[in-house]
């Protein structure tokens, strides 16, 4: 268990290093290939006092001659941008000089959230439906239930939200407000807009649209992995031992379906990531999300590169912890 | 030259105003949501809530709040009313006395008297502290001993905030108190309308206390005004600003509170208002129809001529451009009634002037028949210019903010029905696009937009087509032009410079370095919880606003 | 969206007959028929355009933006008008050319590098195989959008209005470079396992060139897992797309692709021009629907395990 | 006898203690795949007294292991259905039972011990769990004594260190040890009837006897009756009584094992006994059966084995379906020509 503990968390590390390098590498060759932004900053076409370009390259830490080698990795400067993450300098901000650090600190609290609500949603929808579609195979039911998340999964969930905010939600506000009246819990939930009032209630809905990517998938899953185990012999020997129906599902199928449908959240957990993305924006959640999509709309470059590195964590942290839920639930990779 | 300096630096406020009005981002702290006579209203992302660090909309709509100005511009007339000031007289234009009320207060129970003022203007005028208001005070004896020339830019730490050599001088000559509640303003050259620009958050007092820990005055603005934080103001999460008990001045609010909520756009709070959680909102475009077919909405409707205006301009240091009769044919064919319908009745109304009529001055139809859809007259003038060039197209620059594309688009579309002449949008980023239109880079007629800083026509001339062909945007130069701005700078009395202006307006007109497209309209709705909701056309918020002083909130 | 349970190549079966199993297991389903009429539909939208409209979607009059369709989508504009005035019908019959080309480039790109890599991966091993596999821990760290956005903000370019390859180059280039993994990924576990096959060891002993290997014995047995998740992917890639032309980074107006009139049209659902914002909408999802469960029936065919 | 059903509360409703143990009669199965309907099982019968082994020996696919899972009521439906017969432990048929008294059955009257035990127990829990879960569910033991009871158990199958590897998971055992624990678990709750399903197919050759051994003695210690089921008569040689003998879903031959091994009455039996390796055939060739087990889908007419046999006469084999035919008591073989086969005639 330890020695598999240790050589994950290396390969995480390793992974992790080389994801940054990826990410400081494609900026170093923007920055070669386009031109400098501190070039860029001057209106591209004018040709600025080289001793004015300096001060700006030397503000944007582009001051390295590698940045004028298309193609250098220029790792100096990779050295000291993780230097500069690892003692909580993210930079500012170019419109408003604001510390990238002291936003983080704001927005990742949000968009955990926001992934609660999602992850649960998800796994929740997609346990019953796959489940429920194991049960069914082949019938009825088993084709309404994948035929209905694929259509779900279909539907980008940014026009699922689209959707919500435009027709849906002013209506269903009015209507709960009207019997629950307006600081009640249901006449927050359906707001269309985030509001930093009620950070919990109006961040449900949300959340639960959020949920719907990945499900076709992951129910998918959750019905190969339960018919596998039904058919499986272990299953069969528990019905020779007399076992209760619920208690067969329970201990025998639901804990072995579980180890794919862990790697398989893990998965969507990174597309979770890019929903988040629109999501916040649509809904006006100040989060790790809306954050890169104002990076884009403002282009700002390093509000990407620093919302990026973290969804890069991220997704590294949530597939070492899957792998080692795996090694807690199966007892194979544990005493490997 | 004077006038030419305040010009300058109103060019640079509304740069400003234009670039950083919209956009925020709302926060995760625990608010109060007691409902009481709380004021929602909608806001963006502030500057500063220091006078004199904003600049912009959003900031300015808190500050004046929360702070007082000397005057108060009345939002009906534009019109500068007393507030602070007991009285504020000259005789030569030139040489000012302002008599303060006694016995005013700070949030912290300092004095406003006369030191409070001069300690905010010496705070703005000094160079070093890279103000973007610090221009208003260009027109003070004194600025420029504060204001010497920048370094020169290579010698800067941070590109974008100048650098200036020691200064030694931290107050304006010009401003004296001969006693605790007066102040003497001397001006450099005689200046008929300097009232009328004492109501603005350049002009404001600042608390000592504030300045002496400015970024704590930042969150929580100790100001003299009618609202008062109790808690700091977020960026991410807006704030609270409650009606402060102890308000002596005239013009107190009959509200108990406001709390702004932050909008990443301004429009973004519409879905909002109509669930009652914002007070006073301006639709996106495609609400606008159904908000205006809404026959209860509508009642609650305000509609307003607007001071915005967009404006296609031409490079007249372009050879194609050359001829005036292209110029016209290009605006005549711009069906102005399509293309808004294309970007959403109601935003917009069709300009046919280079100043809005909601401007003192503004309105006089200087463009007339060439800014007027006649699809014949138009292939009538451009036959007269000789035709387009063969084979060649017209390509029209933007910047990609927002819906210019698509204004531009239509306009396109407009003048390539018309005309018969194929286009092509080049949309630019901002900062890309303000040096490309500066370097005369742009090779086809370009998007250009213009917002006021104050209520004069002048406003609307010199900046954009002033200070000679190589300065301005277009390329323009024009002698009677420039006598006439000259003449105007000078003039004894408003009545006088604005006639002045209004006839450099029908040079414009006869030049044609431009096409005037759209003045904006403000159109904001409000909830029934609400009345007498007012909006000042000049300084109202892109995403709606309200006069927090005259808002009344309905039991 | 991905799917993690690709069906494992069975590489006793003779490849021939496990497609032609497939093939006649798909023919009679009706959900699959069903998709395949939507893909036909579509596919012919993309290549023969003025079958299907005879208006030019750049004759656009301003004063006739957004007349919604008629009841019976007929007259002059079946579909009505969009935003600027332009034949509504036009418009989405041309922005399909974009939206199929930019998602089939993608698509091939990606095959043909997660094929090549995946091969390479799994018949060598050792050192490349660690390259490879290392190389796609990377890229699976960051998903296909949020790589998308990093690529297309970086490298931004001005608005141009040039052909078909100028507008969907730039997205098809950042979608490709984070859309090999998956294809990779499989294709590697699917060579590991047929190289150790007797039949491809006898191959080895007859003194086969690895070359000879790789494509005669390998690539069919790698291709079973890979095309079952073509039809899918192509779908995450329409939908990718539209989330990036949103983000106002995917296509650039005035080019046109269903992303780039979603969104437009989400400009004014609100304000009741639903039209404008369901019938693409209604296009891309059906679409995406019919990719979806064709794959769903690929994967099942290929897999009868599951089925 | 009667202690033989001593379970308490658990005790079989309705038991005739003088009725055989179990009795199966006429026993149907029938796969439905994609609409079309499957015999698997075709009207099986036999009987296992208390204390003896019964093996059933058959090629795979014959319906040998159906058959004992229709018993035990754990065949998969769909595809499988009981479509007829009856399964009478001491006189009760199983069959006409509702779901919940079956559950009850087994494992306390009848249990079983699969061919793969590392497939046919759960990976993700110890094994002590797995049989503690027995007593936990069908006794309502607490955790603890369920444990020791485990214990117990594994200590009497014969795992050594029984009290460290209660703890153990499946993998961490070899494939011996690891049937040892089925079969502890099958005689957990004292089960009547154990069937054995292949329980040394899969192990190496030293270990089956081993295996068999220790059925053996827990069959003679318990007074168990044992189904053997398996596909290689050498196995069971020397441990069961009688044979029944599967082919194609039918018992073609039924008999005492000194019988079936002396003088097999059906040619497939015989067949069987020819591919057994021997002493006294060392030097021979194997006999291997022609052709391919029948596919159950498309039966061949007539008798099932016709075309695979040599004692043929090919119009009567091909077209009529023999009956069953007693040579001696006890001794019944499903063929035409069973009397010529049983003289060693043919």
């Amino acid at each position: 268990m330890g020695r598999y503990v240790i050589r994950r968390l290396l390969q995480a590390l390793l992974t992790l290093g080389v994801a940054l390098f990826l990410l400081h590498y494609m900026m170093a060759l923007s920055v070669q290939i386009r031109g400098n932004p501190a070039l860029l900053f001057f209106g591209g076409k004018r040709t600025p006092d080289p001793a004015m370009l300096a001060q700006v390259e030397r503000l944007y830490g582009l001051d390295n001659k590698c940045y004028e080698r298309p193609g250098d990795p220029c790792l100096t400067p990779f050295v000291e941008r993780l230097q500069d993450y690892a003692s909580g300098d993210f930079g500012t901000t170019l419109s408003g000089n604001r510390d990238v650090g002291e936003l983080l600190a704001v927005y990742i609290p949000n968009t955990l959230r926001l992934f609660m609500f999602s992850t649960v949603t998800l796994v929740i929808l997609a346990m019953l439906l796959g489940t429920w579609a194991a049960r069914h195979r082949g019938r009825v039911i088993d084709h309404s239930v994948r035929g209905t998340t694929i259509l779900i999964d279909s539907v980008p969930v940014f026009l699922i939200l689209l959707a919500y905010t435009y027709i849906i939600a002013v209506p269903l506000t009015q209507w709960a407000r009207g019997i629950w009246g307006s600081e009640s819990f249901m006449g927050q939930l359906f707001r269309p807009n985030y509001s930093p009032d009620y950070p919990w209630t109006t961040m449900i809905v949300p959340g639960i649209i959020l949920g719907t990517v990945g499900l076709a998938t992951l129910t998918r899953l959750v019905r190969a992995s339960q018919l596998e185990n039904l058919g499986s012999d272990f299953v069969r020997t528990a019905k020779a031992k007399g076992l209760k129906k619920a208690r067969i599902t329970v201990v025998h199928v639901v804990r072995n379906s579980m180890i794919p449908i862990i790697t398989g959240i893990g998965y969507l957990f990174a597309f979770m990531l890019s929903g988040a993305v629109l999501t916040e924006g649509v809904m006006g959640i100040p989060g790790m999300g809306r954050m890169i999509f104002q990076g884009v709309q403002r282009q700002e470059v390093n509000l990407v590169i620093v919302g990026l590195t973290v969804s890069a964590v991220v997704v590294v942290l949530v597939s070492l912890a899957v792998d080692l839920l795996y090694a807690a639930l199966d007892p194979r990779i544990r005493y490997e | 030259m004077r006038r030419m300096k305040i010009a300058m630096a109103a060019t640079a406020a509304a740069v400003l105003a234009l670039t950083s009005a919209c956009a925020g981002d709302p926060d995760d702290v625990e608010g109060e949501g007691d409902g009481g006579s709380v004021l929602n209203m909608q806001i963006g992302e502030p500057r500063s809530l220091i006078p004199g660090g904003s600049g912009e909309s959003e900031g300015f709509r808190i500050i004046k709040n929360v702070y007082e100005g000397l005057v108060y511009y009345d939002a009906k007339t534009g019109e500068p009313e007393n507030l602070v000031a007991e009285s504020i007289t000259t005789e030569d234009n030139q040489t000012w006395t302002i008599k303060i009320k006694e016995g005013l207060k700070f949030h912290n129970g300092e004095p406003v008297n006369a030191a409070a003022f001069m300690r905010s203007w010496n705070r703005t005028a000094y160079a070093p502290n890279v103000l973007p208001l610090n221009g208003f005070f260009s027109t003070f004896a004194g600025y420029e001993e504060m204001n010497p020339e920048q370094l020169p830019e290579e010698q800067w730490a941070d590109p974008e905030v100048p650098e200036f050599p020691p200064v030694d001088v931290k107050e304006l000559s010009g401003v004296t108190s001969p006693d605790e509640y007066t102040i003497q303003v001397e001006l450099a050259a005689p200046f008929a309308s300097f009232a009328t620009m004492l109501g603005y958050e350049a002009f404001f007092p600042v608390a000592e206390e504030c300045l002496a820990d400015t970024e704590a005055c930042e969150k929580q603005p100790i100001g003299n005004g009618p609202f008062m934080f109790e808690e700091p103001y977020s960026i991410e999460n807006g704030g609270t600003a409650v009606a402060w008990d102890e308000y002596q001045g005239d013009h107190a609010p009959s509200i108990d509170a406001v709390r702004w909520h932050v909008y990443l756009e301004g429009d973004d709070c519409w879905a909002d208002f109509l669930t009652g959680d914002i007070d006073v909102c301006r639709p996106s475009a495609a609400d606008y129809e159904s908000a205006v077919n809404d026959a209860e909405l509508a009642e609650r409707r305000i509609v307003q001529d607007g001071t915005s205006i967009v404006v296609l301009g031409f490079p007249l240091y372009d050879e194609t451009y050359q001829d005036v009769n292209l110029r016209h044919a290009i605006s005549v064919a711009i069906d102005r009634e399509g293309v808004l319908n294309v970007i959403g009745p109601d935003r917009y109304n069709p300009l046919d002037s280079w100043v809005p009529a909601s401007i003192l001055g503004g309105g006089q139809s200087a463009c007339g028949e060439f800014c007027t859809y006649d699809p014949e007259l138009a292939t009538q003038l451009l036959e007269d210019a000789g035709g387009w060039p063969e084979g060649e197209k017209l390509r029209i620059w933007v910047n990609d903010a927002s819906d210019n594309v698509d204004i531009f688009r239509a306009i396109g579309d407009s003048i390539s029905q018309t005309l018969g002449i194929e286009y092509e949008i080049v949309s630019m980023d901002w900062p890309d696009y303000l040096a490309a239109r500066e370097a005369h880079n742009l090779d086809g007629p370009f998007r250009d937009g213009w917002g006021p800083d104050y209520n004069l026509n002048e406003n609307y001339l010199e900046p954009i087509y002033g200070n000679g062909a190589l300065k301005n945007d277009n390329g323009f130069e024009n002698e009677q032009y420039e006598a006439n701005i000259a003449e105007a700078g000078t003039a004894s009395t408003i009545e006088e410079a604005v006639e002045l202006y209004q006839e450099a307006e029908r040079t414009l007109a006869e030049v044609f370095p431009s096409a005037p497209i759209f003045v904006e309209q403000v159109s904001y709705f409000h909830t029934e919880r609400v009345s007498n909701v007012i909006v000042h056309p000049i300084y109202s918020g892109p995403g709606g606003d309200a006069e927090l002083r005259d808002i009344v909130i309905n039991e | 969206m991905s799917e993690l349970t690709a069906p494992k190549a069975q590489p006793d079966a003779p490849q021939a007959s496990l497609w032609k199993d497939a093939f006649r297991t798909m023919a009679r389903r009706p959900d699959v028929i069903f998709a395949t009429l939507i893909l036909l539909f579509v596919f012919t939208m993309a290549a023969f355009p003025t079958l299907f409209t005879d208006k030019d979607p750049t004759y656009c009059i301003g004063r006739d933006a957004r007349q919604r369709p008629d009841t019976w989508f007929a007259g002059e504009h079946p579909l009505g008008t969009d935003g600027f005035g332009c034949d509504f019908a036009a418009t989405v019959v041309h922005g399909t050319r974009p939206t199929i080309v930019l998602a089939l480039t993608v698509m091939i790109l990606a095959v043909i590098i997660g094929l090549v890599l995946g091969i390479l991966a799994g018949y060598y091993g050792g050192w490349l195989d660690a390259l490879i596999s290392r190389a796609l821990d990377v890229f699976i760290v960051l998903p296909m959008l949020l790589g998308a956005i990093l690529l297309l903000s970086l490298f931004r370019n001005g608005g141009s209005s040039g052909g078909l390859l100028s507008t969907v180059g730039p997205p098809v280039i950042a979608l490709t470079v984070f859309g090999w993994m998956e294809f990779c990924r499989y294709t590697r576990a699917a060579t590991i396992e047929t190289k150790n096959l007797d039949y491809v060891t006898a191959a080895k002993c007859l003194g086969a060139k690895d070359r000879r290997i790789m494509f005669r014995h390998i690539l069919p047995n790698a291709i079973v897992p890979v095309t079952a998740v073509i039809p899918t992917t192509i779908g995450g890639i329409i939908v990718t797309e539209s989330a990036l032309a949103v983000l106002g980074i995917g296509v650039q107006p005035p080019a046109t692709s269903w992303g780039v009139l979603l969104a437009k049209g989400t400009e004014w659902a609100g304000g009741g021009y639903i039209y404008l914002f369901g019938i693409p909408l209604l296009l891309l999802i059906g679409t995406v629907f019919a990719f979806a469960t064709f794959g769903d029936a690929l994967r099942d065919a290929l897999d009868p395990k599951l089925r | 006898m009667a202690e033989n059903l001593r379970v308490v509360g658990d005790t079989l409703p309705g038991a005739d203690l003088n009725a055989p143990l179990l009795e199966v009669e006429d026993l149907r199965v029938e796969f439905k795949v994609r609409g079309k309907r499957i015999p698997t099982v075709r009207g099986v019968s036999f009987t296992l007294e208390q204390g003896k082994t019964l093996a059933i020996v058959g090629e795979s696919g014959s319906g040998k292991s159906v058959t004992s899972q229709a018993v035990m009521g754990i065949l998969d439906s769909p595809p499988g259905y009981v479509t007829g017969g009856e399964v009478r432990l001491r006189g009760v048929d199983l069959l006409a039972q509702d779901e919940e008294s079956r559950r009850t059955v087994r494992a306390n009257h009848i249990a079983i011990v699969f061919q793969d035990a590392l497939s046919a127990l759960n990976p993700l829990w110890s094994v002590g769990f797995q049989i503690g879960e027995l007593f936990r569910v069908h006794r309502g033991t607490s955790r603890a004594d369920a444990k020791r009871r485990a214990i117990e158990l594994l200590d009497q199958v014969g795992i050594p260190d029984a009290k460290n590897r209660v703890g153990h998971y499946p993998h961490q055992f070899s494939g011996g040890m690891r049937q040892r624990v089925m079969i502890a678990m099958a005689l957990a709750l004292d089960p009547e009837v154990l069937i054995a399903d292949e329980p040394t197919t899969a192990l190496d050759v030293t270990v089956q006897a081993q295996i068999m051994r220790l059925l053996k003695q827990i069959q003679d210690e318990r007074n168990m009756g044992l189904i053997l089921i398996t596909h290689d008569l050498g196995v069971v040689a020397d441990v069961a009584d009688d044979v029944a003998v599967m082919y194609a879903g039918e018992i073609v031959e039924r008999a005492s094992i000194h019988d079936a091994f002396k003088r097999p009455a059906h040619p497939y039996t015989k067949a069987l006994l020819r591919a057994i390796p021997r002493v006294d055939t060392v030097g021979r060739e194997l006999e291997v059966i022609p052709g391919l087990p029948p596919n159950p889908a498309a039966l061949p007419s007539g008798c099932p084995f016709h075309p695979r046999c040599w004692a043929v006469d090919p119009e009567r084999c091909a077209t009529e379906a023999p009956p069953y035919e007693e040579v001696t008591d006890d001794h019944r073989s499903l063929c035409h020509f069973a009397k010529e086969v049983y003289r060693d005639e043919r």
